[in-house]
């Protein structure tokens, strides 16, 4: 008899969903690489910081964009923040991750656009009064403050899409706790690959690329190890991934995204070349996880009822 | 047994499932296991058509049963209440002196001016008659016909000698005797062969009928279509009835046989007839091919001189009345020869044979769909040789697309500007959108009103012959013709009363009909019958229908639209809801739940009962005083209320008076039920088990008589009918049925359309067995092609268990089933799976055998 | 207040009519599946095959034969559990999904912006889109009857009582009768979701069986979602640490080469 | 009786030992019920009235609700000894018999050989139905058979259905065939 999580309905979150997930994994994790750095990195840094604030920026902006559109009524996405019924009463539910997770998204998005704009007024990059003055506010102290707060909700972002994965009743999804892990590591490693290949169009100080492969490389270790305990959590359900989208995890994910990154690492490869095959497993990482649950329905007696008592 | 009821009638299986949760046993007899086989006690498979076999074979079980020989209840209920001990005449020879036919069957000869009643042979039935006493004395029914005598003189003239009896069943010609020996070779062994059931499952239902019947239970078959549409169905039925007389379980509460019939009105479509055998009430249709020539050779050929029929001069003389009004005099016989008579057989196989002859001009088909029904190849032929035809219906059914969507015109067989047939078609209304009554299986009457109006130029079904109906009565108005007098002196008025305003423009009023059915002192409308005790044959009473007369006892009340159930908990018959015909009575021949005495049988089974210290009020007409005594009960009685049980008959009386205070089949004319069937029907007084027209195997009780010697094939020979494959035809080696789902309504036209019945089942598909699956190659929606000599269909293969194998003679059968809903108008097509059936049918009812034929099966 | 009302399926008395399908859908006016116009399953009788948006009742057909006529037909009307503990309404962000004063589980359409967590939460997969309305949609028990007195379409209409309706208590009573009385006549009957005590804190929708739970499409111990909460999120959290601690090192060391003087860190590579 | 169910309810929550509805019962996990706004009952202020099922022959009693002359709602009457409320599928879905796009409102005629349809008026129908039946009554009438026999009647016209219709139909349609001399009237019942 199969597993009680194979008999709920899958809920087709799919070509929104999966992109949502890698890009808000990325955000956050440059999001929080970003504000290490506006903590305890150097001027020589800023680059790659304001370069972190933009990735999160544009990131937390797509991430709410695709989150909405997946909606069955992306006119309401707000009923997710306050009770549509009685407003302006908040809608949140701490022990529901997608809850806590459209407030998370809200946040963390404030917080990278005002770090931005700081970091682009302190370039003086900003025409417009009034982005001017907000941005002349977020700097030094505030800065780190407002750098802080969102690193830590960057992560969050990073790492609450597989918990949420997690609080379902889904083959796979539900069928282990190490989801949000796994997918917060794997936001970590692609936010630090895309770093890598952004920072240096803003003129990034080599020691700082450094510092971020140094830190891709430990964290696709980590990334692997999660991964091992994930599937061996799994047990028994692990038969779902004699398919496809167990070729993909193998190949695509720990192959092409895991190992072969870590290869090029230990032999100082150029670095874009490892960051771009991290970006790819991290998506296919979402792809195989996301895919192979989607595609397993409510279950069911074989058809024409030949299952039961007949052989 | 012969119904599916879980699927065909899920409302009325409410009651078995009830009574299961109480403890009763369920039982299914079907070829396939259905949804009704699933919640049985159990289910015991048959070949399709076996059916007379099996009853057979529990009738021979029966009778020589310890329990039945044992118990007196037995004795007592079939030597007074049935015919079981009754003397029949010396010259009747049974089909065991026959080798499969009754004595007196002679070869059949078709008429040339009605060539269309595809008797293969005919019974004259003189050697079934009783061994009786002498003719009491008086003049012979020529004498009073040639002297327009009084209508109680004509049955004076027809009474025969009292039927000799001997209450011991010891006489070797008494019915008892003459059963045991028919029935003699239906063994379990027999029954095993040809009806291909385990013989312990066989013996299984036979020990649980007999535990459950007697004073303190009783056992009820309930039998649909699958019973129906055989070329021996009534003589099923007739079996059963035999069987159930036999077991002491008719007349009696959870006793009897119930007839689920198939259509909300089609109990009151035979009642009030839209057929063309019989007029209201079920008299039969003065015919040309009868003695029929006047009045009183009508009644004299129709009625019985004694038993409840006897009162037929009333109801005839009544019902002309209702048609003709002042016009009806005593002395043009109340307009008799206005009254068109019969052919021969007109009924719808017969029909549509003419009319492929093109002897058939017009057809009016409202409400049902022919070119999806039987042989429907054939069928739709015939449509296309019509001047003109019209239908009516709330859906562009397929008898109104035929000639440009039917199967022969989509694969070119067919031009459609060859079609020369004029064709009209009026949308209808739906049942909330006007007023009317229907009578449902239990014969009871219930009234609906309008709701809604209906949409665009939907008009109600009546509305289009009250206005066709005016037309001609203007376009004959001015006739000189004799042939016109009788529509010139039919009664039209059924428009609304002043003041009344009608539910669209020129409708009728429904209430107006119903009245003139229940019927009205003549020239007094508003003085309704109370009842068809009230009806004379001098012409003083108007009453179309005397079974339905006393659902409208008044001007202001209309019975069948009473909602009252009875209150919870009080065992009742729900008097007040509705009204049943007759006399408001839902249990007939209800006598018989009472002893000879008069007493109920037992506690349990207290229906209807004689109560001694009943003080009656004084004759209302006479004014005599009537002594204690009458019957009561939950029900209404159907006997003379106060005849006491002790009551002895007049032997030489006519009508009621010879019965006697047991004599509780009252429409018998000696009250007493049939068990051996002397007159009524064409095919044999005993049930005899034939094989269908179209079988597999031998007939292994009677190998020289295969099939019934007197059944009826129309069209044999003509090119448009391919019949019969001949027995055994390895061309087509399998049995199949055909039948209904609960999802979806007879040819589809009110299902097919509707999207939440057609998406639960949304394709024609057929059901076989795993084997024959095997055998085949035929995977599990693979699509497979069924044929027979008529045609063949296409559809999707359901594989399952439910349906199989059946060891029949020794030979490994298999037995296919399928649904016959779809066609290729509706929202869910299909292909027309009645094109597969044959024009081959019943010789006492014309119905066709659809349940029971061979075919063949070959995938895709 | 009122009672905890619910439904109590007889399975045993089922006779797969689909009246409860067709009476649900009359009532709640849901549509059917491509306008009526559908494909056979295949899969016995059973066309719909799935609890969804336009399916708030489902009667499963399951046919176990070991040969021809030899075997047992089960019928199944299922509908949504109204769990006493309902993962749906837990996870549900826009408070759509309500417990009722009859303690069902409705969902708000008003309210519902189609974010589907409810139906990944769902143990039976009993919720899903209804097209017409772009939300999540499932059997609300017919709260706008309850509210008036009348007893929902479903139970209602189903002809056989198969389908009973009433307080949680009386039918748990009545239920409990009709398993002794089938283990009498040798039936190996049981009950699904009638124990408090038992997952979900008890089912307000529960069924008489005959055959294990999973055979009638029903998981043998239904759990809510949040039972991964705690440990995800925790794990999550440990993870993120450990990451954190990697970057800080990564940055120490950083300074502590420069401290020993000259780039260790090499300019190998710059792209 | 609700109210020790709600505690136990709780109970049995936070009792959930270590799993996250312990701790969330907490955090106030809703599982106090709270009142939806019910969708508008459909029969509230409808009209009520008296049917039958129009399918099958046990004539299940049915509630017809309507809004100002349009029907929104059809059940089960639940004082009905026949069906005490309940209905199988089609009787379910005699609103959709009603309430449906595909129902035919037009009265249609195709002229012999003509390869379509023509909208005609009711009235106009009427009358030309009438003429046909006329015409072929006086050709094809028999008054008496060669054999002398007085028979006052028509073989050439076929009368079809009435199983589905009500008794006041079929008295309508069988009174009118008879008067006119025609006798081939048959229904479903036959087969």
């Amino acid at each position: 008899m199969p597993p009680d999580t194979f008999f709920s309905g899958a809920p087709h979150w799919t070509w929104f969903i999966i992109p949502y997930f890698f890009v808000g994994g990325l955000a956050g994790g440059a999001y929080f690489l970003t504000s290490i750095l506006e903590w305890f990195g150097k001027p020589e840094d800023r680059p790659v910081v304001r370069t972190g604030y933009d990735v999160a920026a544009v990131g937390a902006i797509l991430s709410g964009l695709l989150l909405t559109l997946d909606l069955g009524r992306p006119l309401r996405f707000w009923h997710m923040l306050f009770e549509s019924a009685n407003v302006p009463a908040i809608a949140f539910k701490a022990w529901s991750p997608i809850s806590v997770g459209a407030w998370a998204i809200l946040l963390f998005g404030l917080c990278a656009v005002l770090s931005a704009l700081g970091s682009r007024a302190e370039e003086g990059r900003l025409q417009m009064p009034a982005l001017r003055a907000v941005g002349g506010v977020v700097r030094g102290d505030v800065a780190k403050l407002v750098a802080g707060v969102g690193g830590i909700l960057g992560f969050f972002v990073a790492g609450y899409t597989g918990v949420l994965l997690s609080v379902t009743n889904r083959p796979i999804w539900a069928d282990s706790p190490w989801l949000g892990a796994l997918f917060l590591v794997s936001g970590a490693s692609t936010g630090a690959a895309t770093l890598i290949l952004l920072a240096p169009g803003r003129g990034a100080a080599q020691r700082t690329l450094d510092w971020l492969s140094t830190f891709d490389s430990r964290a696709l270790a980590v990334e692997l190890l999660v991964l091992i305990v994930f599937l061996v959590s799994l047990g028994q359900i692990n038969r779902v991934w004699l398919s496809f989208w167990g070729f993909l995890l193998l190949v695509g994910v720990v192959g092409f995204g895991i190992l072969a990154p870590l290869r090029l690492h230990a032999k100082r490869a150029p670095l874009a070349q490892a960051a771009k095959l991290v970006l790819l497993g991290g998506f296919l990482l979402r792809l195989a996880t996301m895919l192979a649950s989607e595609g397993i329905d409510r279950y069911r007696v074989a058809l024409g009822g030949m299952g039961g008592m007949a052989p | 047994m012969g119904s599916n009821m879980a699927e065909c009638h899920p409302v009325a299986f409410r009651w078995p499932m009830k009574a299961k949760l109480n403890g009763a046993k369920l039982i299914h007899v079907d070829p396939r296991f259905t949804r009704t086989s699933a919640v049985a006690d159990l289910h015991v498979p048959i070949r399709a058509g076996s059916d007379i076999a099996f009853l057979g074979g529990l009738i021979n079980h029966v009778i020589h049963s310890e329990r039945w020989n044992k118990d007196p209840f037995f004795k007592d209920y079939t030597v007074h209440y049935t015919n079981l001990a009754t003397i029949v005449n010396e010259d009747f020879k049974d089909t065991e002196d026959l080798e499969g036919v009754f004595s007196g069957l002679m070869g059949y000869k078709e008429p040339d001016f009605w060539p269309y009643n595809g008797f293969l042979g005919r019974y004259d039935n003189k050697t079934w008659q009783y061994e009786r006493g002498p003719k009491p004395p008086g003049p012979t029914t020529e004498e009073v016909i040639k002297q327009r005598g009084s209508f109680d003189d004509l049955l004076r003239s027809l009474r025969k000698g009292t039927a000799k009896s001997d209450p011991t069943l010891q006489h070797p010609r008494c019915v008892f005797q003459l059963l045991r020996k028919h029935f003699s070779r239906y063994t379990p062994e027999m029954v095993e062969q040809i009806c291909g059931c385990p013989k312990e499952k066989f013996l299984r239902v036979a020990e649980t009928l007999l535990e459950n019947s007697g004073r303190d239970r009783t056992s009820a078959f309930a039998y649909a279509v699958a019973w129906t549409q055989h070329t021996y169905g009534v003589q099923i039925i007739s079996c059963c009835a035999l069987l159930e007389q036999l077991t002491g379980n008719m007349g009696r509460p959870g006793g009897g046989i119930m007839a689920l019939r198939g259509h909300a009105a089609i109990q009151g479509s035979t009642d009030v007839p839209t057929l063309y055998h019989s007029i209201h009430g079920y008299l039969n249709a003065p015919s040309a091919v009868r003695p029929h020539d006047t009045l009183r050779d009508y009644l004299a050929a129709e009625t019985p001189p004694t038993g409840y029929w006897a009162n037929g001069p009333k109801w005839m003389v009544s019902y002309l009345k209702s048609v003709y009004g002042d016009a009806a005099t005593p002395e043009n016989d109340f307009g008799y020869d206005w009254h068109p008579k019969i052919l021969g057989d007109h009924s719808h196989m017969a029909c549509f044979a003419a009319m492929n002859e093109g002897k058939i001009k017009g057809a009016v088909i409202v409400g049902q769909n022919p070119a999806t029904s039987l042989n429907g190849t054939a069928t739709r032929r015939a449509l296309r040789q019509l001047d003109w035809l019209v239908v009516k219906d709330n859906w562009l059914t397929e008898t109104a697309t035929h000639w440009y969507l039917g199967p022969e015109v989509k694969n070119g067989e067919v031009k459609i500007a060859d079609i020369k047939t004029e064709i009209f078609f009026f949308p209808s209304t739906q049942i909330a959108e006007y007023d009317g009554s229907y009578t449902n299986t239990q014969r009871m009457l219930q009234w609906h009103s309008m709701a809604a109006k209906a949409p665009g130029d939907c008009r109600t079904d009546s509305w289009f012959y009250h206005n066709l109906a005016k037309r001609l009565k203007k376009a004959y108005a001015d006739s000189k013709l004799s042939r016109d007098q009788g529509w010139k002196n039919v009664t039209w008025d059924f428009d609304p009363d002043p003041g009344e305003t009608p539910l669209y423009p020129g409708e009728i009023s429904a209430l107006k009909v119903l009245r003139e059915i229940n019927g009205y002192a003549t020239g007094n409308p508003k003085q309704h019958l109370k009842g068809f005790g009230e009806l004379k044959d001098d012409g003083s009473t108007t009453c179309a229908s005397w079974i339905y007369c006393g659902c409208f006892p008044a001007w202001d009340q209309n019975l069948t639209a009473r909602r009252e159930p009875d209150p919870p908990g009080v065992p009742g018959a729900h008097l007040k809801w509705g009204w049943a015909w007759p006399a408001n009575r839902r249990n007939i021949y209800n006598r018989a739940s009472a002893d000879l005495n008069g007493n109920p049988w037992s506690e349990r089974k207290r229906w209807v009962w004689w109560d001694p210290n009943f003080v009656n009020p004084p004759d209302p007409k006479t004014g005599k005083p009537i002594p204690r005594g009458k019957w009561v009960g939950y029900d209404v009685p159907d006997f003379t209320l106060t005849m006491p049980p002790s009551h002895q008959g007049k032997p030489d009386g006519i009508i009621m008076e010879p019965l006697s205070g047991t004599d509780a089949y009252i429409m018998r004319p000696e009250g007493k039920g049939w068990i051996f069937v002397p007159s009524g029907l064409v095919d044999g007084p005993f049930p005899t088990h034939y094989e269908p027209h179209e079988s597999p195997v031998q007939n292994l009780l009677y190998p020289k008589q295969q099939s019934s010697p007197v059944h009826k094939v129309w069209s044999q020979g003509k090119p448009w009918n391919q019949l019969a494959a001949p027995v055994g035809d390895p061309k087509y080696p399998y049995v199949i049925t055909t039948y209904r789902l609960t999802e979806h309504y007879l040819a589809g036209a009110m299902s097919r359309w509707l999207p939440w019945l057609s998406e639960l089942q949304p394709e024609l598909f057929i059901e076989l067995g795993k084997d024959l699956a095997r055998e085949k190659g035929i995977k599990n929606l693979d699509h497979v092609i069924i044929s027979t000599p008529r045609s063949h269909v296409r559809a999707k293969a359901l594989v399952t268990d439910r349906i199989g194998v059946l060891k029949v003679a020794g030979k490994t059968i298999h037995h296919v089933g399928m649904p016959w809903h779809w066609g290729w108008m509706g929202l869910s097509t299909g292909d027309v799976v009645n094109d597969l059936t044959a024009w081959v049918g019943d010789p006492n009812v014309s119905i066709h055998e659809g349940k029971a034929f061979v075919c063949n099966v070959e995938r895709a | 207040m009122p009672e905890p009302m619910g439904f109590f399926t007889d399975t045993t008395v089922c006779i797969g009519c689909k009246a409860c399908e067709v009476a649900c859908k009359e009532w709640n006016q849901l549509p059917a599946e491509n306008g009526g116009v559908r494909e056979l399953s295949g899969d016995s009788y059973d066309n719909t095959r799935r609890l969804d948006g336009i399916h708030w009742r489902h009667v499963r057909f399951i046919e176990q034969f070991k040969g021809p006529y030899d075997g047992r037909w089960l019928m199944m009307s299922d509908v949504c559990k109204h769990c006493v503990q309902a993962g749906c309404l837990e996870v549900c962000p826009t408070g759509a999904i309500i417990r009722t004063e009859f303690d069902t589980v409705v969902i708000q359409s008003d309210v519902c912006n189609g974010c589907r967590a409810c139906i990944a939460a769902c143990p039976f997969g009993v919720i899903d889109i209804n097209p017409v309305s772009g939300t999540a949609q499932k059997c609300t028990l017919c709260y706008d009857r309850l509210k008036v007195g009348l007893e929902p379409a479903c139970s209602k209409a189903c002809p056989t009582d198969s389908i009973q309706f009433g307080s949680i208590a009386e039918l748990r009573a009545r239920a409990q009768k009709r398993v002794e009385q089938l283990k009498a006549q040798g039936v190996d009957a049981h009950l699904y979701g009638a124990e408090p005590s038992g997952p979900l804190g008890g089912l307000n929708s529960f069924y008489l069986l005959v055959d294990k739970d999973e055979v009638y499409g029903l998981p043998h111990n239904p759990q809510l979602p949040t039972r991964n909460l705690t440990k995800s999120a925790s794990w999550s959290v440990a993870s993120a640490a450990v990451l954190g601690v990697l970057a800080l090192v990564g940055l120490r060391k950083r300074r502590m080469d420069e401290h020993a003087g000259g780039g260790a860190g090499g300019t190998g590579h710059a792209s | 009786m609700q109210v020790s169910r709600r505690d136990f309810l709780r109970l049995t929550a936070s009792a959930g030992a270590g799993t996250a509805v312990g701790g969330l019962v907490g955090l106030g996990v809703t599982l106090a019920p709270a009142t939806a706004r019910a969708q508008e009952l459909r029969i509230k202020d409808a009209k009520t009235t008296p049917s039958i099922c129009p399918f099958c022959s046990v004539g299940c009693a049915t509630l017809i609700h309507t809004v100002n002359g349009k029907i929104v709602n059809i059940e089960g009457d639940p004082r009905s000894p026949h069906n005490e409320g309940t209905l199988c599928p089609k009787g379910a879905a005699i609103y959709q018999l009603h309430m449906n796009p595909n129902r035919a409102t037009k009265v249609l005629h195709r002229k012999p050989g003509a390869g379509d349809w023509e909208v005609v008026e009711l009235e106009w129908a009427m009358d030309r139905v009438a003429e046909l039946i006329k015409k072929t009554r006086d050709d094809t009438f028999i008054e008496k058979l060669p054999n002398g026999k007085l028979v006052n009647m028509t073989p050439a016209i076929f009368a079809l259905g009435g199983a589905t219709l009500d008794n006041e139909f079929n008295h309508v349609c069988q009174k009118f065939w008879r008067g006119i001399g025609v006798v081939a009237i048959e229904n479903q019942a036959r087969i």
